[in-house]
């Protein structure tokens, strides 16, 4: 009863995502799109929890709820403010090749999902296996926490490098134009609404708590300095949404500081095990531990700056004003 | 007592899916955000009963997540400017 | 089946049927305010009693101190937008009709 | 069809979906959605590949999807900002929609 009942679910489930998939790419008005993209990356969290993934459904949730959310939300408030809604119909462009693309797309699926159902169940041992078997060496109890920062330390390093650099990207493309919107519309015109302070009055040190013990659980289970990060960031999100930091024109010391911490430790501990003679970022087994977690509290900032930053679209941040209506 | 939760997150998500059709109609953005919070509330209830059913209690702290961020996405849309939400891009 | 799991099943039940309400009203209600309304009060109450039923079936204190805890957030965080989306909403209202 | 099989599927349909609306939408923030799409479908096809042996979890493709959520979360915010950038400069978020048909 029960099997089939998760089978009844796992199938409205993924009906549901290409529902959402297909009426994201679909649906005329962009608004709508980008709601239910948020959605879908709802839906993804339960599929990531039925999955037996818990890390990443932690990461969706901070991730989609927190900044993705509000990234397409205010890209979608530029495009459309100040917009004088021209007198012709706006021209959609059909392209020649549509059907044509559909079809590709269509072939792709059915290559892909023929390809991957054929693939035989691994019998030997797989990576998996063998990084479960390591784990008992290892310094922390979670699976998911060792591969990042241990066995495939490389992949997380270079992940800083992407993300440090999609910030630089994204401030040579708007850094120059001084910040994103000077006119913090939070207010617009009306005043601040009361309840806005005490809601960051009371999130703030609840999220900043949560960001805490997410970094302190991802060494026995999930949580790490992704998730940490993200919720961070996401903090970060809703002060600059509501005006209590605003962009700055150049970051500071400190700020420069903290968007290359992450790296530079990394970098450094690599670095010292290369020069007590073991392999690129191979812990010593007493210190592996103090060295993850002192790794780990780096990224956590690392990874939370930067996303402020694309948020807010500009080179740094100060602290705003706190506005209170009278 | 798998089968009872199995069950009710399937009525959870068949809700879900149900209220997808008060996004697709609107008219207005405020309308489509109320049903996005809908979607929130029912997948925190979902993850709570699917922790339960796997017995994965990482799950809590996503529900924990999910609630402690839902307000982001509220501030963002208000801050939208007014009628611009119905305007067809 | 204890009295326990029973308790739970009719609090999950229960919870369900709120849910269901929240759809409805969001779906039949005829303005952006009631339907706002029905999805606001409905559906917390429905999450509270599947996590109460979730506490119960669990029956641990922790377990039970961290629901109530996304239990209480679940209602701040839907008092708060609440009030932000109507608020918004009435700016339209009154700039349409200004 | 067992769940991993179900949710390779998905991933498949997923990805073309994606591939479709990255090709024939002209609005770019749409195409940016779309775009992140695909990527959900490569992140469903690791994980439920990783399930497929029901009795070890495989920790390597979790993490390289924990890693891939970031790095799709960080480009999607420099092509948005590319996108506001076009949208300043010309007043078109969109493709062609200023050319003559």
């Amino acid at each position: 009863m029960a099997e089939l009942l998760g089978w009844v679910f796992d199938a409205l489930l993924a009906l549901a995502l290409l529902l959402l998939a297909a009426r994201v790419v679909f649906s005329p008005r962009l608004f709508e799109s980008i709601v239910l993209f948020i959605v879908f990356g709802l839906l993804m969290a339960i599929a990531w929890a039925r999955l037996a993934a818990p890390h990443l459904a932690l990461a969706e949730a901070a991730i989609g709820a927190g900044i993705t959310g509000a990234l397409l939300l205010s890209t979608f408030r530029e495009l459309v403010i100040g917009r004088t809604p021209s007198p012709e119909a706006p021209r959609v462009l059909v392209y020649r090749w549509h059907g044509l693309m559909a079809l590709l797309a269509g072939g792709l699926f059915a290559v892909l999902g023929w390809a991957l159902l054929s693939i035989d169940v691994p019998t030997g041992p797989v990576a998996g296996e063998q990084a479960m078997a390591l784990l008992a060496r290892t310094a922390v109890d979670d699976a998911v926490t060792a591969v990042l920062l241990d066995f495939r330390a490389y992949d997380t390093l270079l992940e800083m490098g992407v993300l440090l650099l999609a910030v630089l990207g994204a401030r040579a493309a708007l850094g120059s134009q001084g910040p994103a919107s000077s006119d913090d519309l939070w207010t617009d015109g009306e005043g601040d609404t009361p309840m806005v302070g005490a809601l960051v009055g009371m999130l703030s040190p609840l999220i900043i708590i949560m960001a805490g013990y997410l970094l302190w659980a991802g060494a026995y289970g999930p949580g790490g300095a992704f998730q940490a990060g993200a919720v961070l960031a996401a903090l970060g999100v809703l002060l600059r949404l509501t005006g209590r930091i605003v962009p700055a024109p150049r970051a500071g010391v400190v700020q420069r500081g903290v968007l290359v911490i992450g790296m530079g430790v990394f970098t450094l501990a690599g670095l010292l095990t290369l020069a007590t003679g073991r392999a690129f970022l191979q812990y010593p087994e007493s210190l592996a531990y103090p060295m993850i977690l002192l790794i780990e509290v780096a990224l956590t900032l690392s990874i939370a700056l930067p996303l402020v930053l694309l948020f807010s679209g500009s080179a740094g941040i100060a602290a705003g004003r706190s506005q209170h209506s009278p | 007592m798998t089968a009872v939760a199995l069950g009710m997150a399937t009525f959870l998500l068949l809700n879900l899916a149900a209220g997808l059709l008060r996004v697709y109609r609107g008219p207005s953005g405020a309308d489509r955000i109320i049903a996005a919070q809908l979607f929130g509330t029912t997948t925190v209830a979902m993850l709570a009963l699917l922790a339960t059913v796997t017995a994965q209690p990482g799950l809590f702290d996503v529900a924990l997540v999910f609630v402690l961020l839902a307000t982001v996405l509220t501030v963002a849309f208000v801050r939208l400017p007014s009628r611009s939400q119905e305007r067809e891009q | 089946m204890s009295f326990l799991t029973g308790a739970a099943a009719l609090l999950w039940v229960l919870g369900g049927f709120f849910f269901l309400s929240g759809t409805v009203g969001l779906l039949r209600f005829p303005d952006t305010l009631s339907r706002l309304h029905a999805v606001t009060k409905a559906d917390n109450l429905g999450l509270g009693l599947i996590l109460l039923g979730v506490a119960v079936h669990g029956a641990s204190v922790v377990l039970a101190a961290k629901l109530l805890l996304i239990w209480m957030l679940a209602l701040l965080a839907a008092s708060f937008s609440a009030h932000l989306v109507a608020r918004s909403h009435l700016r339209d209202e009154a700039s349409r009709d200004g | 069809m067992s769940q991993p099989e179900l949710f390779v599927l998905v991933a498949a349909v997923v990805f073309s979906i994606g591939v479709y609306g990255l090709l024939s939408r002209p609005q770019l923030v749409r195409r940016i959605l779309a775009l992140n799409l695909m990527g959900n479908g490569v992140f469903l096809l690791l994980v439920a590949f990783a399930r497929r042996n029901p009795d070890t979890i495989d920790p390597v493709p979790q993490a390289m999807v924990l890693t891939g959520i970031v790095i799709a979360v960080s480009a999607t915010g420099f092509a948005l900002a590319i996108v506001r950038l076009l949208y300043r400069e010309t007043g078109e978020a969109g493709l062609g929609e200023n050319r003559a048909p």
